[in-house]
């Protein structure tokens, strides 16, 4: 019983730790553009589409692989950005949500069209079976998530803490129109925050695709709910909140999996939201806020 | 010799079930054009085969039925008594209900789940407890 | 002295509302320029409307001889114009440091950025004691003070300030005046909106009264009644 | 008509209820993502209803609507006082939570000789109470477009009236409208429970037209459409969600020929359509011109 709860544990802090990913870029965006971005997913899947397309064509190698993801990514965020954020700056949230989900329905289309078939193998990270330690197995996959999820956090909160960009960042998230009081210039911000969040979606992606080992048009919508929906436990447009939410909805999934089945898992998170929004809707972790 | 063998026992699991309702199966090989398949249908009643019936043929998506479809398609009589054929466009591989609107001996419409691929259709069986990815 | 901002027949509206009906008015190089007036009167639309962040639809604004009207803010802040804004508007979420240091934004000269900050600190002693706590944290006058010193890390030529003693207690009204008259000696020329129209008429050289989006009076302290500006101030002389 | 133009015309019919549901929380100015929630309680309680219990189709719907109703207005009444986005996201947990409910949900009974009833992710089949009184596809298109017509007289109706004028302000400014006396909560949940009831409606005639249904039916992606119909239409006038629909129906139909670019194509289209049009093609603007010069 208890080797099985920490085994539980384990397993949910490593789904936990690609949710977080996910969940920071999704919160950069919707902190500093106060926006959601339903495209956030499907941009990821196209990059992971994109790699997947290169690697049955020419065979190529993980790291290849990898800044395939990437640049196909940033490039679809930027696509995005141009055509349903852009225009919609000073207008419309609505607007530019629903502009974002027919974008989402036409990258979803783009993928399908280039790899027709509803599942691809993608190389998988490593290839030996899962780490013994004890009585607790432990997927290799698994650490090499946790290590670049940590990476990746230490590397956003460097930019964040330690940069020119960083500062204009937090100061959007923290107050918009006393950003542009000081004199940053929204417009590229909100450029540049979306290839930055792209970046770290693509990275999540690729983790994700290369530990399952296949990629299915799936990808898109489910890391947009997963994205959303971690953001939205951990607090909205707080980035160590989603980290938090992203980590809890991972452990929540893992426990709730074991005991009740997956159906009851996808149940038991969607019901903690609407807790959580009905009884506390500043989310579970937030920044303080006065004045 | 093993899927007729199959198709009989389905045929007479179901025969005390519904001697009124008609039953269908659908055999698809693929065609030349992508995404576009040959199908068979073939139709029953109280485990006889069901001729001269009206048969439209078309297909949804699950996941948005209303607006992902393709256009029905009449099906012609077939070789054997109770077979029709038609060929279905489809827009992408994958699930699809096959929907049929029989008309005639029958007023009805049969629902078909058929997985889709490169090779041809094979009936979708949800077990209903495997995770959904 | 010459006028460094030129405000002409300035109209802004929300929507089908014009809160700015065609203002016109000068604030003169050197000076402290007052504009008083009832709630409702315009006021703060007219500083969102020279700060960039509201776009005026008809009308010029000129800074230093150069239209700023629809600018963008970023280019307002980088000719030489900051606000204060109202309700001071400080990162809630970020150091009192880094508050001042994003008040700097636009400026690349590291070292000068970090010995800028220290003179504010010697300025403003109360924020050197709460140098690392968060903006949101502080107290309504050291949040004013902060709202100010961080408007003067980009080094403006012109100083907005929107009801800068709005919320505060007597005794911290005093001293945010008195830091008003300071920077004015030290050559940042300011243009002020206020409620309080007994302080401001103190500090001012020139004042204007506003009231339902149009100018109706302009002149020095002591051209007016100091009692008959105050109640247009508050009530407006319509309601009078 | 040939089955395929019926199939599409009834399509639209049945989509604009679930739009129209979307609208009017819209111009309450609440953006809800799980009407589909709602849609599929009538899919789901109406199809039972007639297929297991065998009650005539009229029945089963004013049942389903009423469920529908009061679904919404229990979903609204913890959530209807958060703003924008928050409601957003919790109507869309509730959707997703009514769905997997439809994944847990076995009810089948033995009826003719056949297991009916939902059957978890198997799905719920047989409803077939259209097709045994044998109704032509076309005798079902006039009952669908009857029914969506007498919803567009009602909303025609309620826009003109005091009603309408309370929602738009609402809409527009809760904070205003509360300082005229106006009980914006309650309004709210009003307006909740009666999109609720239509966009069941849509779910019973929506069942009983494919005989089949099953709960990927009702995933987020038939809600998100919704609200993209009501947007892409114009929130000036009820008409503007079945533009919507008939937009992107009539788009999606009329492109055949480019078959797998169609989304490509109209994602693209309605994207540049909203950067001109942020508030759709009949929006306030539009409907105030048009009533100005045609009445």
């Amino acid at each position: 019983m208890l080797v099985d709860l920490i085994q539980n544990t384990l397993d949910g802090l490593t789904a936990g730790a690609a949710y977080a990913l996910l969940a920071i870029g999704f919160t950069l965006i919707f902190g500093v553009l106060r926006r959601i971005n339903l495209s956030y997913g499907p941009a990821i899947m196209l990059g992971c589409y994109a790699a997947t397309w290169f690697h049955v064509q020419f065979q190529v190698g993980l790291l290849v692989l990898a800044a395939l993801t990437l640049a196909a990514t940033v490039l679809a965020g930027a696509y995005v950005e141009r055509l349903c954020f852009a225009p919609h700056r000073d207008r419309s949230a609505i607007a530019a949500m629903v502009a974002s989900f027919a974008i989402w329905m036409q990258l979803e289309e783009l993928a399908t069209l280039v790899l027709p078939n509803h599942l691809y193998a993608f190389p998988a990270l490593y290839e030996g079976g899962p780490l013994s330690l004890g009585p607790f197995t432990l997927r290799a996959e698994a650490l090499v998530m946790f290590a670049v999820t940590v990476l990746a956090c230490l590397a956003l909160q460097r930019l964040l803490y330690r940069s020119r960009f960083g500062l204009s960042v937090r100061a959007v998230i923290d107050q918009p129109v006393a950003a542009r009081l000081v004199g940053i210039n929204l417009p590229w911000v909100f450029v540049r925050v979306f290839a930055v969040a792209s970046a770290l979606g693509a990275v999540a992606g690729y983790l994700i695709v290369a530990s399952a080992g296949q990629v299915t048009p799936m990808l898109g919508m489910w890391s947009t709910l997963k994205g959303m929906l971690a953001m939205m436990l951990g607090g909205l447009g707080s980035l160590p909140g989603a980290i938090v939410g992203g980590l809890a909805l991972g452990l929540i999934e893992a426990h709730s999996q074991w005991f009740f089945g997956p159906q009851v898992r996808d149940l038991t998170a969607y019901f903690l939201l609407f807790a959580l929004l009905a009884l506390r809707p500043s989310g579970l972790w937030t920044t303080p806020r006065h004045g | 010799m093993a899927k007729s063998a199959l198709f009989l026992i389905l045929a007479l699991a179901s025969l005390p079930a519904s001697a009124q309702r008609a039953q269908a199966e659908l055999a698809c090989t693929p065609s030349n054009t992508d995404f576009a398949y040959h199908c068979v249908v073939r139709l029953s009643r109280g485990g006889q085969p069901l001729p001269g019936a009206d048969v439209s043929v078309g297909a949804d998506m699950p996941s948005m039925p209303m607006a992902h479809n393709v256009r029905p398609v009449k099906a012609k009589p077939g070789k054997a008594p109770g077979e029709y054929q038609a060929r279905l466009d489809l827009e992408m591989l994958g699930e699809w209900a096959v929907k049929l609107r029989l008309r005639g001996p029958v007023n009805d419409q049969l629902i078909l789940h058929y997985d889709f691929d490169e090779k041809g259709a094979r009936p979708v069986i949800r077990s209903g407890r495997l995770p959904r990815k | 002295m010459s006028a460094l901002l030129e405000v002409k027949d300035v109209v802004t509206a929300y929507g089908k509302i014009e809160a700015l009906k065609g203002v016109s008015l000068e604030v003169q190089q050197g000076s402290i320029t007052c504009l008083l007036g009832p709630n409702g009167a315009g006021k703060t639309t007219l500083m969102m409307s020279t700060a960039g962040i509201l776009r005026p639809r008809s009308g010029s604004i000129q800074f230093a001889g150069a239209e700023i009207a629809g600018a963008a803010p970023h280019a307002i802040v980088a000719r030489g114009i900051a606000l204060v804004p109202e309700n001071r508007l400080v990162f809630p979420g970020m150091t009192v440091t880094e508050n001042l240091r994003a008040g700097a934004y636009q400026r690349a000269d590291k070292a000068e950025i970090e010995a800028h900050i220290e003179r504010m600190f010697a300025r403003f002693a109360p924020l050197k004691a709460r140098a690392t706590q968060l903006g949101g944290t502080l107290s309504g006058g050291e949040q004013q003070m902060l709202s100010v010193a961080r408007a003067l890390m980009s080094r403006p030529r012109l100083l907005l300030m929107d009801e800068p003693s709005l919320g505060l207690a007597p005794l911290i009204v005093d001293e945010i005046f008195r830091i008003i008259a300071e920077l004015n000696k030290d050559g940042t020329t300011i243009f002020l909106v206020e409620q309080n129209a007994h302080m401001a008429l103190k500090v001012a050289n020139h004042f204007y009264l506003i009231e339902q989006g149009k100018v109706t009076f302009s002149g020095d302290p002591g051209s007016l009644a100091e009692d008959e500006v105050i109640r247009r101030a508050y009530l407006g002389s319509a309601r009078a | 008509m040939d089955d395929y133009v019926t199939g599409v015309l009834t399509n639209i019919g049945l989509f604009s209820f679930l739009a129209l549901s979307a609208y009017l929380l819209l111009i309450a100015g609440e953006m809800s993502f799980g009407q589909q929630a709602f849609f599929g309680v009538g899919a789901y309680s109406g199809g039972i209803l007639t297929a297991i219990y065998g009650l005539p189709l009229p029945v089963a719907a004013l049942v389903a609507m009423l469920l529908g109703s009061l679904c919404a207005f229990l979903v609204g009444l913890p959530t209807l006082r958060l703003r924008g986005l928050y409601f957003a996201m919790a109507t869309l947990a509730a959707a997703e939570m009514a769905r997997i409910l439809f994944e847990l949900f076995r009810f089948q009974r033995q009826i003719g000789g056949e297991l009916v009833g939902p059957d978890g992710t198997q799905g719920f089949r047989g409803i077939r109470w259209v097709f045994e009184r044998g109704v032509e596809p076309a005798g079902y298109l006039a009952l669908v477009w009857g029914l969506l017509l007498i919803a567009l007289v009602v909303f025609l109706l309620m826009e003109r009236s005091r009603l309408g004028a309370t929602l738009r302000a609402i809409g527009e400014d809760p904070d205003l409208a509360r300082s005229c006396g106006i009980s914006v909560e309650r309004f709210k949940l009003g307006v909740a429970a009666a999109a609720g009831a239509l966009a069941a409606l849509g779910g019973v005639l929506f069942a009983h037209h494919n005989t089949y249904i099953e709960p990927r039916n009702f995933d987020i992606m038939l809600g998100v459409h919704s609200l993209a119909y009501a947007l892409i239409g114009g929130l000036g006038t009820a008409f503007g969600p079945l533009l919507g629909v008939m937009v992107d129906l009539g788009v999606l139909e009329g492109s055949r020929v480019f078959q797998g670019y169609r989304m490509i194509a109209f994602g693209g289209l309605v994207a540049i359509l909203l950067i001109f049009r942020p508030r759709g093609l009949l929006d306030e603007k539009v409907v105030h011109w048009l009533r100005a010069r045609f009445s």
